[in-house]
């Protein structure tokens, strides 16, 4: 088996999924010719042709758009946002039609498409390069919001994804796009959407995580007998494994680079309120970045959680 | 040359029926006495819709609704053009175009019930649910155009909107996309005058809507949208053209909002009763009633038989849209994923 | 004092402030000759002129951005966006420009603006016009989001916001709109942003709601020893209320309109869990809409949470 | 009249100084050598900025860097139309007007060292701090514009936007509010040919990017965007119109990214050598100093000393950008809200 980077794994799902079905077309600012910004759709276009490849003009509405009457017509189309931050203006098409197509057409169209972009703080990029909203959209019911941590999971989620009858917004963490080498294999294989994993099991206390993150959680736990829930999806989430887990350790810390207020980790955290909160010992701690916007690569290390403050919280919440 | 003219432009802008009822021969495009009847009934079953919907609406047995009096021509002509492999992307006012090609009457009532069961479109039709965020169909109908256009079929994709759409981002960039990649798409924008209270001036300085085609790299060209003659010789064309790969279109359709937004609007705060009348007498019906009396077709006797017709038609449908049975509360989850999540699961459990 | 109805005590406050600050410009679709499609801005054109309100073209997002850019060059400027589901076509300018720009200029530029939108569900209208997604704008940290309850707290909350130095996102519940009328005070008063207000005392059960929901939960807790906290500000929210309430009742229900998953129910209810815990008896209960689009108006009764509904939360978590 | 021409529009060319160094006398601006000369030093003092960004990149002193070489005329031939009452929304490849305005040059490079406290404006100038998402400025500048005409300000507004940014909904959208409102502003598009790896054919079907302004009812005209003289000429022109009530404009200039889109990028990749040679034997310097040499001006040691004092500027200006000291955590929150919450002052704390 072959040690591949994210990059890498995601290219050759999109390549095979495109050798395999002919419907899927991959469409975005500079996918074609330039490979995208992060060398992703590298080779795609070669080997596709440019109605597989699109490149399109600077319109992520247009793009969003675009796919969804692509995908209602009967393609799969994989459009491209050059980065999270410019979803914004792609919000509209994609909140309120392309997630909510099936259920306007009373299941007449439906909208398989998968909206890659890159998310997520550390690569010393300008404003708007380094989001992680992912709450935003784990708010449309119609939608589903994918978020790999690793090449292997990555290539298994993003073969599921292109399978999928409804759009997900596949979130790629930037930060780890060339840090992590797995084995993955060449041939086909799928990771169920919707379905959390136990990338770690522990006793004391349940560590909730997803994309980039989870490296920085794994780390940070050595020291401990904690279980770590790598999500992967976070629409809809995987409440039962978050629950049962919860439930053997009575503690849950969860840790997400996106600003607290409003983040996932608060539908995460509400969930064990409402339903699981016979089983705590204690409160449930949130490691999240300040309710700020993101900032520059000067300030970056202040703003994203840190593997002391993951161990910070694990230990209080191991007092009770 | 330092100051040079490198590019002109023109907007040419299309009447073949006057008000009057005379045509144009040169430009009359090739149509049986039969097919401009059938012109003429979409057009009068189109507006005794319109009138039942309106007074149903009064009666508090529909909610708001949009009339759609005084396009009968652009949106009858406009769907006379389609064949039935091209798709169709409509806007919330688009009645006409459905009423002509087809589409069963009850469940046009049916959304204006406050029923979204309406928006399931029957399998023998490539048209779109509609949705009321105005000008969000376009970008979606181009991507319908690519897909058209990647499965080497034979169709083309017609999108309707009104003046009001021309202002909004997605209609440039819809626009935009079609230029570039030469899509099979036409762009049929009926120039109502009106977006509820804000008039076309209000909208753009442009002098025309068509106009707006040059910063795309295509065709836009005017028509009297009241010239139900007209609005069909310039979306066949267009369409033609479009299907045989040689790029989009865009057609403004001059017409009318005669009546309100919708009735839950009061048009009179806003717009002159001199403007309505000046209007009322470029009525879409009445120069075509003109032009097939000139041809020996129309006599009050026939048009009593349409309308006796229409509304035949239109009172069947009311009592059958008036006997669907009311939306169980399950259907709340009708199609918000392909499977539901537990949650879901749950909630639809308890309702 | 006069009785008056939401839309009055709006209209009022409009242009009690238009009068005393000529920085005050309305900016929006219909709002000029029209007076808005609810009306709310009757009368505002003929008093104060073309130039402090202006009817726009149909471009949501180009008036979120005009406001932003008079904002920041010192006007007041107060953007009608006519429905809430119009604000998506809108968003990129305000989530990540309107609510970012003192950050990004780093306190230079402000952008005091008071963007007005009719919320929520109830109105028999169609799709898009009865959304409840104020869960998205509070992820924003440098947005307020203010949602009155009723006539009074609606004029002194939009006088406040109006004075306020930055963004404000002013929801109005749009069932409310003419239902209920209050003595509202002809002079000028202003409700303080961020904090709540016990709307009736309690001792039993904490219920937490706002907007148009208020009313409702004032109906549903009738018969029991309820504390009803109206929230009033969304963003920031007025947990310390929230908490005291919870410290004395020990039991809280959380009632809203939007879907369940990743609404503002789910930050109150974290933050339950995070900073609450040791205060509860059993679970934190949430009465919301389910995961599913807002429907049209023959299904719109068994989507909004009921009376029934919330008694029967009520009932649950007094179980404890 | 039934099919009827009923518009025509013309887009114009401007060029004053050619690639040869020659210039057409009737359409000279008038400008006094020290004028010129001031021009050229600010082409040169950008040249060299960009050049030292660059190797502060490559040496790791600096973060990733979007070069504006090629650009220069557009830039400094803008900045020199402006006064000091006019408001600027730069996009983020400004560098060349922020120099020409004085902007302080160390701020100018912290920005790309990845600290946003560079983006806090000094007072006295009337500049936007840019926004990366490309497009978003435009409409914020045409809020600036009504607030100017609001107050009666003598002044216009200037907004600079790539050819990649007239695809964006809101370059549309705020082309039309400008021209609805007849603003006082001016639409600065530099057209260097490509947005990252899309070339402008691959961004638009439109001929010119000039001709968009047909849609929105004011002027739009293409100019020579390496002739500093006639982006001088067109932009003052355009700001002067603006600044009378006269409405908006927008101005096309013909420019090339002669680098990288930044130092991340490889555009050897999608761009071919002898598109990039021709571009270079036109090179918006060349041709200044080709045209200043034939009035006497220009001569190798003059631009010898024009290098050595933009070379000093800017070394002195990394120094000082290098001395700055780094960001505190609380800065974080700096100008999130006008007053904290009480949760952000909790966090605040814990940093
Ligand atoms: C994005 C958006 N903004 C506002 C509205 C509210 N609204 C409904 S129809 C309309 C006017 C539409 O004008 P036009 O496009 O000319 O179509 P017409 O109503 O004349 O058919 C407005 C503002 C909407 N539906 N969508
Ligand atoms: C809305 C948005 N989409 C994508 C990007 C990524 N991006 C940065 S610059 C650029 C190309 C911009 O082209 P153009 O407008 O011509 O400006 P230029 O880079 O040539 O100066 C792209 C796609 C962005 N910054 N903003
Ligand atoms: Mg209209
Ligand atoms: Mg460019």
């Amino acid at each position: 088996m072959a040690q591949l980077n994210m990059v890498q794994a995601i290219n050759q799902a999109l390549a095979q999924e495109m050798a395999r079905d002919d419907r899927v077309v991959i469409i975005g600012e500079d996918v074609g010719r330039d490979g995208g910004v992060f060398r992703v759709t590298e080779g795609l276009q070669d080997r596709f042709g440019p109605e597989r490849v699109l490149d399109t003009p600077l319109s992520e509405s247009g793009i969003m758009g675009a796919a969804i009457g692509m995908a209602a017509c009967g393609l799969r189309p994989v459009p491209e946002i050059q980065f999270m931050g410019f979803t914004y203006s792609a919000f509209e098409q994609l909140f309120a039609h392309g997630a909510r197509l099936r259920s306007r057409s009373r299941g007449r169209f439906g909208c398989p498409m998968v909206v890659r972009t890159p998310y997520g703080g550390g690569i010393k990029a300008p404003e708007l390069h380094e989001e992680s909203t992912e709450a935003l959209f784990c708010q449309a019911p119609g939608l589903k919001v994918v978020v790999p941590s690793g090449p292997y999971n990555a290539k298994g989620l993003l073969l599921a994804s292109l399978r999928d009858p409804d759009p997900v917004l596949f979130l790629e963490p930037t930060r780890l796009y060339r840090m992590i080498k797995e084995e993955v294999p060449e041939g086909e294989y799928l990771v169920e959407l919707g379905r959390a994993r136990v990338a770690r099991p522990g006793r004391e206390v349940t560590v909730v995580a997803w994309g980039s993150m989870l490296e920085r959680v794994l780390k940070a736990v050595a020291g401990f007998d904690a279980e770590v829930i790598d999500m992967l999806t976070l629409n809809p989430l995987d409440m039962e494994c978050v629950l049962g887990s919860v439930k053997k350790t009575g503690r849950a810390v969860i840790v997400h680079e996106a600003a607290l207020t409003c983040g996932v980790g608060a539908e995460i955290a509400a969930t064990l309120a409402c339903d699981g909160i016979l089983f705590l010992r204690g409160p449930v701690k949130r490691v999240a970045a300040p309710d700020v916007p993101v900032p520059l690569a000067k300030l970056i290390d202040h703003y994203l959680p840190s593997i002391q403050q993951i161990q910070a919280a694990v230990e209080d919440v191991l007092k009770y | 040359m330092p100051d040079t003219v490198i590019a002109t432009f023109q907007v040419r802008q299309l009447t073949i029926l006057d008000p009057s009822g005379d045509v144009d021969l040169a430009l009359l495009p090739k149509l049986s006495d039969d097919r401009l009847w059938e012109m003429y009934r979409f057009m009068v079953l189109t507006r005794v819709f319109d009138e039942r919907a309106v007074s149903l609406q009064r009666e508090g047995r529909m909610g708001t609704y949009p009339p759609v009096k005084g396009q009968e021509a652009t949106q009858v002509g406009s769907a006379f053009a389609l064949t039935k492999e091209d798709w169709i992307f409509p806007s919330f006012r688009e009645m006409g175009v459905h009423l002509t090609l087809g589409f069963p009457i009850p469940q046009l009532l049916q959304y204006w019930t406050g029923d979204e069961r309406a928006q399931r479109i029957p399998e023998q039709f490539k048209i779109f649910p509609f949705c009321v965020a105005v000008g969000s169909q376009l970008p979606q109908a181009v991507g319908a155009a690519l897909a058209v256009r990647y499965r080497r079929e034979p169709a083309a994709v017609a999108v309707f909107f009104g003046d009001g759409a021309t202002s909004k981002g997605d209609f440039h960039e819809a626009m935009n996309m079609a230029g570039v990649y030469r899509l099979p798409i036409v762009f049929i924008c009926q120039n109502n005058q009106w977006a509820i209270s804000v008039p076309v001036k209000g909208q753009t300085a442009s002098a025309t809507l068509a106009q707006k085609a040059v910063g795309y790299g295509f065709e836009g060209i005017q028509v009297d949208g009241n010239d139900v003659l007209a609005v069909y010789a310039a979306v066949s064309g267009a369409l033609e053209k479009a299907r045989r790969g040689e790029g989009p279109a865009m057609v403004e359709c001059l017409t009318y909002r005669m009546a309100d937004h919708t009735t839950a609007d009061d048009a009179g705060r806003y717009r002159s009763p001199e403007e309505v009348e000046y209007w009322r007498s470029r009525d879409p019906l009445l120069r075509m009633e003109r032009y097939l009396e000139s041809r020996g077709r129309w006599t009050p006797e026939a048009a009593g038989e349409v309308r006796g017709w229409a509304t035949a038609a239109i009172d069947q449908a009311v009592r059958e849209m008036e006997e669907i049975p009311p939306p169980e509360p399950a259907e709340l989850f009708e199609g918000a994923l392909a499977e539901l999540t537990p949650r879901q699961k749950r909630q639809r459990k308890e309702r």
